[in-house]
């Protein structure tokens, strides 16, 4: 999957399979030690506890700092704090085997303990996502100071607690955190944890530094001295500062769509969408299904016809992204199927259906008048809302674009539903599960961001839904999948326009870059630079 | 310096200054021609717009060039042609051989320069004294000038010293390189009489001492006659008259400088007129005014001012009361809480028996119309915004008239007070002073008043109209039976047109009476010393000339 | 007639009582002006983590108070202001006031550099077009001030970052410093310094319009007063008539300008700050914003009320320094 | 002898010749309103040149100015014409230069008169409001309301008018304090004037023409804040808007240089155009008083 990915963006800009192709030869170059390695990053986080917080942006620092108990290569899950993950029979007890001879960077060990302490009290309370995946569980033993087993009151599958733990797995040192109040712990600012590269300085608005942790337990690593996270939110800014060599790596499209575009055919770096291969992203339009009009499905799929996805992918993302085909994105594997039903562009097509749905042309030139929320994410988000309007007044439909900020835009579409159409960005979580959940699923309570908050129910698909959850025959599983992304693709009840990768804008002085599928949020510790 | 003594301090010869174009008139000055002798003091005199002050600025080389500049003529003084010196010889010139004393002590000196510093500034410019030698000497100079504790005044701003002090600080500085040439603009115009009386005399008492030639530009006859050995008058930058004081002021040759000479107010007042009969129209009691500084809660009190302190007066119909005083002595104050423009403290001011500080704003209003006023800026006194014809139409309007009514009266109105109908529709800003003092007076008789009560209106207008404004007023009172409570700083101009006066001092009455008998017998001391401050007391305006007013 | 002492203090006790009110009115204005706003921070902050659920979302708004009514969130909050303590921000999990102090020395820096530049290039460039007024270098002048005047910061942020960062590479594209450099002494100044430039340049080259033309007009009302007539009547030459008698006076209007300026310039350094991603309260102050972080942006109003507050006072003394006339009450 | 009465200096012409008269003489102020006229022209004509939608696709997008004359200065992002873009901008522009001007102006003239002309506690009332206001940085409260309001175009105007009335507050009271000391206001109140029209006939139109030389700075500096808000992506997006185009312009700044560049050019002549309007009108409507 990692292939055709990567086929198909060199076709939309040549240059970045060669990047990425320059790679393996570069890797036969003698390591060398030390320097400084400069991230952009384009906004701050404030937080940098990914026990408490699950965001990509908390990873991309403090997955230096703080390590996982397990992670995702290329080849599968591999061990880092745990070493042997194993379940019982019923599913209900999880042990983990942990690492022996880890330090965290206070220099105390880290142990059983501290794992049994994090995930009772920050992953099933605190933490955002993992509070569902951990709703069973009950207590965490520790019958010695290295192993540790998980005790849920349902089964859990041991592939779901794998598959999370890169993500929401991360330990804390429990010696800092018992008897405080977590919330305002200041090590959530000041992480100390087990990883490659120790905590030194969060400077509000300006950086985060780490260095090199001399006590690693991977003998002779990391390589680099230093790591500095610079906050830079403006775009054109952050590429400026690109070019003038002050960052190394851009990560997460960090840059303007149109320097991305610009500087993969910079000699001096490599852009592209490796290490990113379990992150994609939607650009939706969503419906208000309480509106009458857009209940119906006929002007719900004449509006689509009337979106120029390939004109959009063309501009807005500079070919660097491809036509959306339904909840499931196409690096979601054996759950992903092309055979849905699809929406060429087709004005006249268009104007015929929503003619036919009774909805003609009025006086003042138009059919109806939609109201607008565009996601203001930034750049494509607010061009694709533009292009949205643009596009549906050519099959005259109005549209009234309704900006806001974030949680004006959250709480309009999400708590208060008032509007009539919203695009957006969506990443895809991971498994279609979580996806297909929070997009299709009716009855979900009332305020949550980015999940069906758009008056859509459709019981054959949350009976689909339901079952595949729980299916463990992989084969009727992704059957089941394929179903839904029919469904989905039949009802429109989201437009998933457009499947985005992310891109990373790398200096090529770094090197080993993008070398695991979620390289931004992993630790780093056999990057090096060549300066 | 030059010891010759019979080069002039100043020779002007056929001077003509050239204003800009689209001016009134092409020449401001033509063909001034004058001299000023070592130990004299030369007046130019003239109204305003007379050229007078240009020559000042011609003399010292500060025209406001290239628009306002020299066009012919030459200047000498001290025998060296100024017009042919270059800017860094005239720069050495100026403060050290020619200098200057200008109108206003206030706005002619630094506010932010103590006055030592700027009387130093002078000596910094010109010698090579030494710090402490010039520090001597400005304070010998502030001495000289009878400044008292100069030593302290030396470290005074502007602002601490009294308008007479300044004026005093301002000569001293003229004086302090004992320059062979003085030019006065006016010096004494913005002082209260008394002041004026004195620095008159310090210039003199200094020229005399210095011996140098004094070039006197000044629009009041009185003053002329106080301190001027020889006359010059301008009208309209021509030169119609020049000759010895006595001669000029006692057997004046040219119409113009006559009929000047006619217009000044004679200190000798009317017989007196008797009102015993008359009603009393307006009656003030007990009139308390005092200004208290606006304090917050960490200012400290400021001490208060009584502007009027327990002022009584009666005003019959068809008498003219004036109200002689200083600047500060109050008089202002009264006219203000007699219209309520300023709320007084305490006391009564009746008008046909209702007392007008006790009307609501309402009632207050539907009052005014009894009770008109001429402001002393005929400028400022009306709304630069309006046409004349509803300036004076709008009292009428405010009080119920017809509009179209009150506009027709209006143009009745301005024939009353001698303007064209034609001055209806234009803006007040086309008029001169007298004229828009006219409508002034136009608009307060609009509301067919019963009194009139008018602050200082004729001490911005030149004489000449003034004298026509003063017989206007008093023509229209006995006309129309007006009273007129008439507030003036001028004892010439109340002698003319008070019946009875009253001469206020800080917020007090010292004298009231007759007007006739009080110039004849002062009986309080400030009384006196007023009459005889008086400049020119002594010279009676010849009365044979053609009393073309 | 000597000059009495300014008794500043009294003087500074009763600004500070004046002001007083001025700032519960502002307090409270912000307050109930941002609770107006759609959403609140935990909708911001979900909105960052990327999502939640929303038993997860219900949890943190109790836990920050936000399920509280407006009226008792605001008594809280004014009730520990009264006992300066500026609360938590749930957005960068820190108690305010050490937020605030992080950012507050940017953002004097900034301002300093800039006012200060604006003002004494715009006082120069004024008193030279004034005493040429009317000439090519009086128009050329007044009208450069204009363009510059004209230019939205934005705009002229990005046109240097394109020009003195990537095409030249003299300047730093933003920053407050060289974070690898670990500088110390005089090497740390310089480079705080050079990162400082095109903000400073961004920033003041708006105000100094303002300075020029207000100095232009000053001086050339100043230059026809009485006084500097009387004084070239006693010789004095063009230098020293400027530098003398209408420099000091022209300053003042001037001066009260600054005063009145220091919170629009803070205004104005919301955008340089972003471009030049400076950690400074103009920056903050929009992030506060935009995250609903109401502590946040009430500590910054608060501490840029005070800011005014004094640099009002100061501008005042200074004011009074310059203007013999002036005694201060 | 001297000029009899009745004589009156011959007619003056009529005010707005002297005021053309007064403003034609600063060249700037020429220039300035040769600016203001095109910008207005461009207003009126938006239609000609684009009688449709100003943000339809026109175009192949960002295709560089002066190459296809269907898009004579090119296109963004979206394929849209530039040109039709700066002409309906043009409008936007002014919309929000003046209503938010016609904003700031009037709270301005209503608290600054009231302020000014009564004086004492309204005076202390009113002026902790406007201190209040001017503490508060502008361009943040301006974010604030914005935030609150939403992005659309009428809620920028009334944000920007709203954040922009203590300048113009502070200068009418001004104006009101010295004028009520003039005669000519005693004058009127002697005449038995009410206040309403002592604060409204007497006094105000001596206030207008400064307050007229500042709407032009305001309606400058409105324009200045729509764009830096569309800069911040709080610009409202169904309009075309230079500070739009500038602000997502910016993303293409390298590679398409014109689309940020135009707009912005448009700015700077706009702004510039009302500043030496506000010059000119200074120099017409406040000739400085002869001595």
């Amino acid at each position: 999957m990692t292939k055709t990915l990567s086929i198909l963006y060199a076709a939309a800009a040549g240059c970045i399979g060669l990047g990425l192709a320059a790679n393996p030869l570069l890797a036969q170059e003698e390591v060398k030690k030390g320097g400084t390695a400069i991230i952009h990053m384009v906004s701050e986080q404030r937080i940098l506890n990914p026990a408490l917080r699950a965001s990509t942006g908390v990873y991309e620092i403090s997955g230096k700092i703080i390590e996982p108990l397990i992670d995702k290569s290329y080849d599968g899950y591999v061990p880092v704090l745990a070493t042997e993950w194993a379940t019982s029979e019923d599913g209900k007890k999880i042990t983990l085997k942990l690492r022996e001879g880890v330090k965290w960077h206070d220099g105390e060990a880290f142990a059983c303990d501290d794992v049994a302490f994090t995930a009772i009290e920050m992953w099933k309370g605190l933490l955002n996502y993992s509070s569902a995946l951990q709703a069973n569980l009950e207590s965490v033993d520790c019958p010695d100071p290295h192993t540790a087993v998980f005790n849920y009151s349902e089964p859990m599958p041991l592939e779901l607690f794998v598959a999370a733990m890169p993500d929401l797995g991360h330990p804390v040192p429990k010696h800092l955190y018992e008897g405080t109040d977590i919330l305002k712990n200041e090590y959530n600012t000041a992480p100390v944890g087990t990883g490659p590269f120790k905590f030194v300085e969060y400077e509000r608005g300006q950086y985060v530094m780490a260095e090199r942790n001399e006590d690693y337990w991977r003998d002779g690593y990391p390589y680099l001295d230093r790591i500095v996270w610079r906050f830079i939110a403006d775009k054109s800014a952050a590429g400026a500062a690109l070019e003038a060599g002050e960052v190394h790596e851009s990560g997460f499209i960090g840059v303007s769509m149109a320097d991305v575009e610009r500087l993969s055919t910079d000699d001096r770096f490599d852009v592209g969408t490796k290490g990113y291969e379990n992150n994609v992203a939607h650009s939706t339009v969503e419906f208000n299904h309480r509106n009458p009009i857009l209940a119906d499905v006929n002007v719900r799929r004449a509006i689509h016809h009337g979106l120029d996805i390939d004109f959009a992918i063309k501009t807005i993302m500079r070919g660097f992204a491809k036509p959306g085909r339904g909840p499931v994105p196409s690096v979601g594997g054996a759950n992903y199927t092309d055979d849905v039903r699809t929406y060429p562009y087709d004005v006249e097509l268009a104007k015929k259906m929503l003619d036919d749905a009774g909805y003609p042309v009025k006086d003042d030139g138009f059919r109806f008048k939609l109201r607008h929320r565009p996601a203001p994410w930034g750049e494509y988000t607010q061009l694709w809302g533009e292009y949205f309007a643009q596009a549906m007044r050519v099959i005259e439909i109005d549209v009234e674009l309704l900006n806001n900020d974030a949680p004006g835009f959250l709480n309009g579409v999400y708590r208060d539903h008032d509007f009539d159409t919203a695009n957006g960005w969506h990443q895809f979580r991971s498994d279609p599960a979580v996806s297909t959940m929070v997009w299709l699923r009716s009855g979900l309570p009332e305020g949550s961001p980015w999940t069906n908050q758009f008056g859509w129910k459709n019981e054959e698909i949350d009976e689909l839904i339901d079952a595949a959850a729980s299916e463990l025959d992989v084969e009727k599983r992704a059957e089941m999948y394929h179903e839904i992304q029919r469904r989905a693709m039949e009802e429109l009840p989201v437009i998933f326009a457009i499947e985005h990768p992310f891109i990373s804008v790398t200096n090529k002085k770094l090197k080993n870059h993008h070398n695991t599928p979620r390289w931004n949020s992993s630790s780093w510790y056999d990057l090096w630079l060549d300066e | 310096m030059t010891e010759a003594a019979p080069t002039p301090a100043l020779k002007i010869e056929n001077l003509r200054i050239a204003l800009p174009k689209g001016s009134d008139r092409p020449f401001a000055l033509d063909g001034l021609s004058l001299e000023v002798k070592r130990g004299e003091v030369v007046c130019l005199v003239g109204e305003s717009g007379s050229g007078k002050s240009l020559t000042a600025g011609a003399i010292m080389r500060l025209l406001p060039e290239p628009h306002v500049h020299v066009a012919g003529g030459a200047i000498f003084v001290q025998g060296e042609d100024i017009l042919a010196k270059s800017d860094k010889e005239m720069k050495a010139m100026r403060g050290e051989r020619v200098s200057m004393i200008f109108q206003e002590p206030m706005t002619a000196l630094n506010p932010q320069k103590t006055v030592g510093w700027q009387i130093d500034e002078v000596l910094r410019l010109h010698t090579d004294l030494s710090r402490a030698g010039r520090k001597a000497r400005v304070i010998e100079m502030l001495e000289r000038v009878h400044i008292p504790d100069p030593a302290s005044a030396y470290h005074a701003y502007p602002h601490q010293v009294s308008g007479g002090q300044r004026q005093r600080v301002m000569i001293a500085m003229a004086l302090c390189l004992s320059p062979g040439l003085i030019i006065a603009d006016e010096p004494t115009t913005a002082l209260d009489v008394t002041t004026q009386l004195q620095i008159l005399k310090l210039i003199r008492e200094l020229q005399e001492q210095e011996g140098a030639g004094v070039l006197f530009i000044t629009h009041d006859f009185g003053v002329v006659a106080q301190i001027a050995d020889h006359v010059v008058v301008l009208k309209q930058g021509e030169m119609v008259e020049s000759g010895p004081a006595s001669q000029v002021l006692n057997a004046p040759q040219h119409p113009y400088t006559q009929a000047l000479i006619a217009s000044v107010p004679s200190l000798t007042p009317p017989p007196a007129k008797c009102f015993d009969a008359a009603p009393v129209v307006l009656k003030g009691t007990g009139l308390t005014k005092t200004f208290a500084a606006r304090g917050g809660l960490f200012s400290g009190r400021r001490k208060s001012v009584t502007a009027v302190d327990n002022l009584t007066f009666e005003l019959r119909r068809g008498e003219t009361l004036g109200v002689v005083g200083e600047s500060g002595s109050g008089k202002t104050t009264v006219s203000r809480i007699v219209t309520r423009l300023l709320e007084a403290d305490s006391g009564a001011v009746e008008l046909d028996g209702t007392d007008l500080l006790a009307c609501s704003p309402r009632e207050m209003r539907a009052m005014r119309k009894h009770i008109q006023m001429v402001f002393q800026d005929p400028m400022a006194s009306l709304n630069p915004r309006k046409r004349v014809v509803d300036l004076i139409a709008q009292g009428p309007i405010v009080h119920g008239e017809n509009r179209k009514k009150a506009r027709a009266q209006a143009r009745e109105l301005l024939e009353l007070v001698e303007l064209s109908p034609a001055a209806a529709n234009r803006f007040p800003h086309e008029f001169s002073g007298g004229q828009r003092q006219r409508i002034g007076i136009a608009r307060a008789l609009a509301l067919r008043p019963k009194v009139i009560v008018a602050d200082e209106p004729v001490s911005a207008l030149d004489v000449s109209v003034q004298a026509q404004v003063l017989r206007l007023l008093a023509d229209l009172r006995d006309q129309m039976n007006l009273s007129l409570l008439f507030v003036t700083h001028d004892l010439r101009v109340a002698a003319q047109l008070c019946d009875r006066i009253i001469v206020m001092q800080h917020g007090e009455i010292v004298e009231a009476g007759e007007t006739a008998a009080i110039f004849a017998d002062p009986q309080h001391e400030y009384t006196r010393n007023l009459l005889s401050s008086i400049p020119g007391r002594d010279w009676t305006p010849p009365k044979s000339a053609t009393n073309a007013a | 007639m000597s000059l009495p002492i300014p008794p500043i203090l009294s003087y500074a006790l009763r600004r500070l009582f004046q002001a007083v009110p001025v700032i519960i009115l502002i307090m409270i204005g912000t307050f109930l002006l941002l609770k107006l706003a759609p959403g609140d921070t935990v909708d911001a902050l979900v909105g960052d983590m990327g999502g939640a659920d929303a038993a997860f979302i219900e949890r943190l708004r109790a836990e920050y108070g936000l399920d509280q009514s407006v009226w008792v969130q605001l008594w809280r909050y004014m009730a520990k202001l009264a006992m300066f303590d500026f609360g938590w921000s749930f957005v960068y999990e820190q108690p305010v006031s050490r937020i605030l102090l992080d950012r507050l020395g940017t953002t004097l820096l900034l301002m300093a550099t800039s006012l200060s530049m604006a003002f004494t290039i715009g006082i120069v460039l004024g008193a030279i077009a004034a005493r040429r007024a009317y000439s090519l270098t009086d128009n050329l002048i007044s009208t450069l001030g204009l363009i510059f005047y004209a230019t939205p910061s934005f705009f002229l942020s990005l046109m240097m970052i394109l020009l003195f960062s990537v095409k030249l590479g003299w300047l730093p594209v933003g920053g407050i410093k060289t974070i690898t450099g670990f500088y110390t002494g005089w090497d740390h100044v310089a480079d705080v310094a050079r990162h400082l430039i095109m903000p400073t340049a961004a920033l003041s080259l708006i105000y100094l319009s303002f300075y020029l033309r207000l100095m232009r007009a000053s001086v050339l009302e100043v230059a026809e007063l009485d006084y500097v007539r009387t004084a070239r009547a006693k010789g004095a030459g063009e230098t020293r008539l400027m530098v003398h008698h209408i420099m000091r006076n022209a300053l003042l209007p001037v001066v009260t300008l600054l005063g009145l300026q220091f919170s629009t310039v803070l205004g104005g350094s919301v955008v340089v700050e972003t471009i030049f991603t400076l950690p400074g309260l103009g920056q903050l102050a929009y992030q506060s914003v935009i995250q609903r972080d109401m502590n946040t942006l009430m500590g910054i109003i608060f501490l840029c009320s005070i800011i005014v507050v004094v640099v009002n006072f100061l501008t005042d003394l200074l004011y009074a320094r310059l203007d013999s006339r002036i005694q201060l009450k | 002898m001297t000029m009899a009465a009745t004589d009156l200096p011959p007619p003056e012409p009529s005010r707005p010749v002297i005021l053309w008269r007064r403003f034609r003489r600063n060249r700037a102020a020429l220039l300035g309103l040769f600016l203001f006229a095109i910008v207005v022209i461009m207003a009126l004509t938006a239609g000609f040149i684009e009688p449709d939608d100003s943000l339809r696709r026109a175009g192949v997008p960002l295709t560089a100015p002066f190459i296809n004359w269907d898009t004579p200065l090119g296109t963004d992002q979206l394929g849209r014409d530039i040109l039709a873009m700066l002409f309906y901008g043009a409008r936007i522009s002014l919309l929000v230069g003046v209503v938010a001007t016609l904003i700031s102006i009037g709270i301005g003239i209503v608290i600054g008169a009231l302020s000014g002309y009564f004086g004492g506690w309204v005076d202390d009332v009113l002026m902790r409001i406007t201190e209040a206001f001017q503490t508060i940085p502008s361009f943040v409260l301006l974010l604030t309301l914005v935030a609150i309001l939403g992005s659309k175009i009428e809620w920028i105007a009334l944000a920007i008018g709203v954040v922009s009335w203590t300048a113009p507050a502070r200068m009418v009271r001004a104006e009101f304090m010295s004028l009520r000391d003039r005669e000519f206001v005693d004058a009127a109140r002697n005449l038995g004037v009410s206040n309403t029209a002592m604060i409204f006939k007497e006094i105000m139109p001596n206030a207008i023409p400064p307050i007229i030389v500042y709407a032009s700075v305001v309606m400058a500096l409105s324009i200045l804040l729509e764009s830096a808000l569309a800069f911040l992506a709080l610009g409202d997006p169904n309009y075309a808007s230079w500070g739009n185009m500038i602000g997502q312009g910016r993303a293409v700044l390298r590679s398409a240089w014109y689309c940020a560049a135009i707009p912005g050019v448009a700015i700077v002549l706009t702004v510039l155009s009302f500043s030496l309007l506000g010059e000119g009108l200074n120099d017409a409507l406040n000739p400085r008083q002869k001595k």
